[in-house]
């Protein structure tokens, strides 16, 4: 049953890296420290060329990845070689996906590409800049071999565009916290409580992102309704200061992995303040 | 999907969720202003184009071309359009819709500076605050062009992402339009990004070949059997063609910026050209389906060409589809034989042409023979930006055509560079 | 002596004897070929100006402007000729007229190289060798402009008597067409000069006025209380004055460089501005009889304006009639007024002016509640030649308007000076 | 009888240096080389600032001169205080005689000029700028004082223009040896003769200017017909080397002295020749 399974026990913690950053090697022990930290779900980047949904941390990260020699096979490769058991999704930019070919059958598109990561365990797929307008033959490739294609909701997401999308999405729904591009802040958006609430009679799991840094934050946001909340420049963050050598690689890999942690207790600790309030109603 | 976001299977919104209401709003706006006049829009359009911009623009004989082709060659004087580029007439449109929609911010890219300016300009004149992403090469190679915008009062962001060119510039503009979406409409340069874009500014761009083709019978009495156009993103490809598409004897020619050289650099993702349309693969970037230059996984490559405003990697899609219908023909000519059509120009006909211009007159050189009797050739800016890069490309090259720039040096004393 | 070599008591013909058979010849080609448009001269004209030059030029209603001074402000775009300024009408003027005389060579001097920068094009569309003179302080402060005339094909040949700027180069000029008289005719930029110059020149431009004219009756619907004109040597002023002198309502205003101040410094030969009609008095200077910047003595001053196109000690006759005749009102601005208005048009109204241009905008700040209800003002160039000595005059003012450029200095890294 | 008298005996020699060059105490001293040399009539040169008919040589000339502090006032005190014997022609431009203002009387113009000018001695002026056409004022003033008006007669003077001047001239004629601007000149212009032709009949006399540099140039201008030779640059070079410092300032008298010396030796020469070969026709 995909991967809204992972939100059945509890709130889901979702961090998100780009896969071979800085390097093929250290990026396979950070994406294992993030599960050692309690991730539920890694959203794992198959970084392109043109991020142009990213803040500058992600942009950054997508630049070592490809800089480090990341390519579409060496990402199907990456996630044979990661030793995890969560699930996994790859969050990527439509053209990949497009331009995918199988090598053998010299198939080319979202069915190969489909093909190929279900082969190598992926669940699901975000992908940035497919609507779901754009999204019919992804949509059909995922169903013919079992994947969810996410999608995400924005804040300016309303009306009729939002019940259309209510009925392609599977596995979760990803709220964007906030108008804007990736990146962690200081702060909690208000919009949070306003896009949960637009979605909040769906009955996929609603995992939120865009801007999440701390503990506290994920636990205002799961305290909010949130089922999940999904992490990326925040972990990022740290994966930068390892590349630029001011933190060694096990203890960048150890910091990953109690970040993990702290929004891993934040969610669970608003999931609690949750319960408390819904029974005091 | 409705059809009229695609020509053939080019184009679409391939944007992220949070930009899809901002482009149905446009679509809307684009429907009732643009295509209904809603407002008396395309009046008050026209009637700026024609006060602010200087509309109508000649179509001019051009003599001494003439003679050394032995062709009657015209040229569109977009160059002589207010901000000195055909930019213009698509900037002025879309800031002139987003104050009818309501918004209250402009925000644009720029390559060559040319959009920027004109944007710049538009928004100085129509009241509206305004910022411009431009990246840090070409803030380096444009440098009046960003001189232009400050003193139109636009803000100028430098992007250092990347090459620093146009293709980072304008997603650098579409992070900034993902955040501001509600207040801020994107005005971007060409016919380029999601629908309704391509289809927009095609249309704010189609007065130029409303204007030829009306000029080119009066003045040659018949059709034109080519029209030339340079092509970056499209913008005034399309706008030179729109008209004269279902004219059938009319050959049209999109000449791309051939660059050093057609091949591409596969691993360092480098493309010396920026000839998509000729060489590119059908695939999709900044909201669009077209044809780009890109490696085989699809990542996008880094263009280049000796001019800015041609420097980019993808193309417009119907641009991408009339050349897959063989309407028009992609052709290209390399950095050198623009240089050489540059001063070609300047030095027989007296028109400084914006580097990008040059290029058609460059293919105009090398195939004169094959073009016909009658050719239109657009001349889709001037070159008064250029004079930089073509002092320093010239010299690199030592080519025969070009005049002796020594008084400039010899006054530099106390002056500085150029 | 003729009477239509004066201006009541101004112009005349004071040049050496060398040049006399020339101007005489010169005379008898204005007449027929100008004044009785024999071989069909000023259909030619008047048609080049079209294609090749972009006339008619629009009258443009000012809507901020308008709002800001509470009065309906039309501005004459001459900014949007070809070559960026009104200098081309006079140009292609005098070098197709040079043509029907059969000359083979043109000489001309330039001051903000506008003039040169319009020569070198005319000459290169008519296919015409062209030699142009400029002081050496003006080559460093019009750099762009320089490069435009190399481009265009024309020799710029740097002078460095004197302070290096526009009397000087016309001196030159003068001194080249003693030599050369027999094959060349010599262009020159304003309406100064020995007789035919003054009447011919304004005859050129008067283009300006004949379209504004019926312009502003149609947008207006009425005559205009005043018209304003910067005044270098005039020939922007006289073009935009000349089909509104006989309308009695119409205000005209000649607008001056006042510099730095209208104090003159006697020892130095000095004068800070350049606003010979305000303050000048009548002598002898370039081949005409008429108001100039000098010392008690006769010896000619030193001007000085931070618009290098109005920086002249002499004005031409028949505006200097005008004045003494009350009919053209003599005012002026300074250069930090001038400055100001460069900013404000082009952040206010999207239009960059030529510094020169920006000083008619100046006297508008300073006096509109004086100029009545309808207003016009022309718009006699661009201002992209002055953007190094905008940057530079506005960085030493600290003025309020003007716009922050660091993102300029930021990446000026590896690209060197604007 | 004004200035034609001096051409009365033979050829003259005419030169020209601008009042002041390079300081007014030394140019008192070569205006007065220069008669010792043989001058028959001297063009002092009244320094204007714009001297548009100019080449390089007395441009300079100008400059050092004005920069010196001459000033028409000054100019006639020079006169006044030079000690030589020979008749002064005032070279100059229309301006400085339009705008010259009588202290005591509050006249400007060209009357105040030429009484002050005859006042001082003068003789005769040459003014660049003032054609015939533009003569008329000046001309009255000339008759007045007792002045003569020499006219230039150039290369490019023909027809009906050559006859206008035959009336107004008086004195001598200038002739123009070829067209441009003032300066030294390696050769002796074709022009000269045909220049020299189209004067033949006029009843005064006609003195070539323009370019003559050695006494060789001088004896072949003045074997073709002329009846004076005018030299201003070949002279002016001279002083011109003095302010330089290439010479002291006695050594510069010198030789200023004997090269007008050589031209006059030269006209003399040329003379002679002139002689013999109307002799032989
Ligand atoms: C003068 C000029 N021509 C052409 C172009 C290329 O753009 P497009 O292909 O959209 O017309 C540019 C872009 O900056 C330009 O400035
Ligand atoms: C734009 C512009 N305006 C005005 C002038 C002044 O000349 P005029 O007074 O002859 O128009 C110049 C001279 O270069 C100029 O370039």
């Amino acid at each position: 049953m995909g991967l809204e399974r992972v939100f059945a026990d509890g709130p889901a913690f979702v961090p998100y890296v780009a896969a071979g950053d800085p390097s093929y090697e250290e990026s396979l022990e950070y994406v294992e420290a993030l599960e050692r930290g309690g991730a539920d779900v890694i959203e794992l980047g198959l970084p392109f060329s043109e991020p142009i949904a990213e803040g500058s941390t992600i942009q950054e990260a997508v630049v070592r990845s490809l800089e480090a020699g990341m390519t579409p096979d060496r990402y199907f490769e990456f996630v044979e070689d990661l030793d995890v058991d969560v699930p996994l999704v790859c969050m990527t930019y439509y053209n990949l996906v497009a331009q995918y070919t199988n090598d053998e059958t010299g198939e080319r598109g979202p069915r190969a590409f489909a093909e190929r990561a279900a082969e190598v365990g992926i669940e699901g797929f975000v992908v940035v800049d497919l609507p779901a307008e754009e999204a019919g033959p992804l949509r059909e490739a995922c169903d013919e071999f079992g994947l969810d294609l996410v999608f995400i909701i924005a804040p300016t997401t309303k009306g009729d565009r939002l019940e259309q999308m209510r009925e392609h999405v599977s596995g979760y729904v990803y709220v964007q916290a906030r108008l804007g591009v990736t990146g962690a802040r200081e702060d909690v958006s208000d919009q949070t409580e306003e896009s949960l609430a637009r979605v909040a009679d769906w009955d996929v799991p609603k995992a939120v992102g865009f801007g999440i840094k701390t503990g506290e934050h994920a636990e205002r946001i799961v305290a909010a309704g949130a089922d999940g909340i999904i992490v990326g420049s925040a972990l990022v963050d740290i994966i930068a200061a390892g590349a630029d050598g001011e933190y060694p690689f096990t203890e960048t890999a150890q910091r990953l992995e109690s970040k993990a942690r702290e929004l891993k207790e934040g969610a669970l600790a608003g999931a609690e303040k949750r319960a408390a309030t819904e029974q005091s109603d | 999907m409705s059809t009229d976001k695609m020509f053939g299977e080019y184009g679409g919104q391939f944007v992220p969720e949070s930009l899809m209401p901002a482009i149905e709003e446009l679509t809307d706006a684009y429907e009732r202003y643009v295509l209904d006049n809603e407002d008396g829009f395309m009046d008050e359009f026209r009637r700026r184009l024609a006060d602010f911009g200087g509309r109508p623009l000649p179509l001019q004989h051009a003599e001494s071309l003439s003679e050394r082709y032995d062709t009657a060659v015209y040229l569109k004087r977009e160059d002589l359009l207010h901000g000195g580029a055909h930019k213009l007439n698509n900037a002025l449109g879309q800031v002139l819709l987003a104050k009818y929609m309501g918004k209250e911010r402009i925000i644009a890219e720029t390559g060559a500076g040319q959009h920027g300016t004109a944007t710049a300009m538009a928004a100085a004149h129509l009241d509206m605050p305004c910022e411009i992403y431009m990246g840090e090469t070409d803030i380096r190679r444009q440098r009046p062009n960003v001189f232009r915008m400050k003193i139109n009062g636009a803000e100028v962001n430098p992007v250092t992402t990347g090459r620093g060119t146009l293709k980072e510039a304008i997603s650098e503009t579409m992070r900034d339009w993902a955040t501001t979406v509600e207040n801020t409409h994107y005005v971007i340069g060409s016919v380029v990004g999601p629908a309704p874009f391509p289809r927009m500014v095609r249309d704010f761009q189609a007065v130029i070949s409303e204007e030829a083709r009306e000029q080119v019978q009066e003045k040659a009495g018949r059709f034109p059997d080519a029209v030339l156009a340079c092509a970056g993103g499209g913008s005034n490809t399309m706008g030179t063609f729109h008209h004269f598409v279902d004219d059938e004897g009319v050959g049209l020619y999109a000449v791309e910026a051939g660059g050093s050289s057609l091949q591409v650099d596969e691993v360092e993702g480098v493309a010396p050209n920026s000839a998509s349309l000729s060489t590119g693969e059908e695939g999709v970037l900044h909201g669009a389906r077209t044809k780009l230059l890109q490696d085989s996984d699809g990542q996008i490559m880094e263009s280049h060409s000796v001019s800015a405003g041609l420097d980019y990697a993808g193309v417009g899609p119907e641009l991408a589809h009339l050349v897959d219908e063989e309407r028009v023909e992609a052709v290209n000519v390399d950095d050198d034989s623009a240089l050489e059509a540059f001063h070609r120009l300047s030095q027989d006909e007296g028109i400084i042409p914006a580097l990008e211009s040059a290029h058609a007159f460059g293919y105009l050189e090398e195939h004169h023979d094959e073009l016909g009797d009658v050719v239109v050739v657009n001349v889709s800016g001037r070159g008064d930006k250029d004079l930089e890069t073509v002092l320093e490309e010239t010299e690199k090259r030592d080519l025969d055509v070009a005049p002796d720039m020594s008084v400039l040096r010899d006054a530099a004393g106390s002056g500085g560079d150029l």
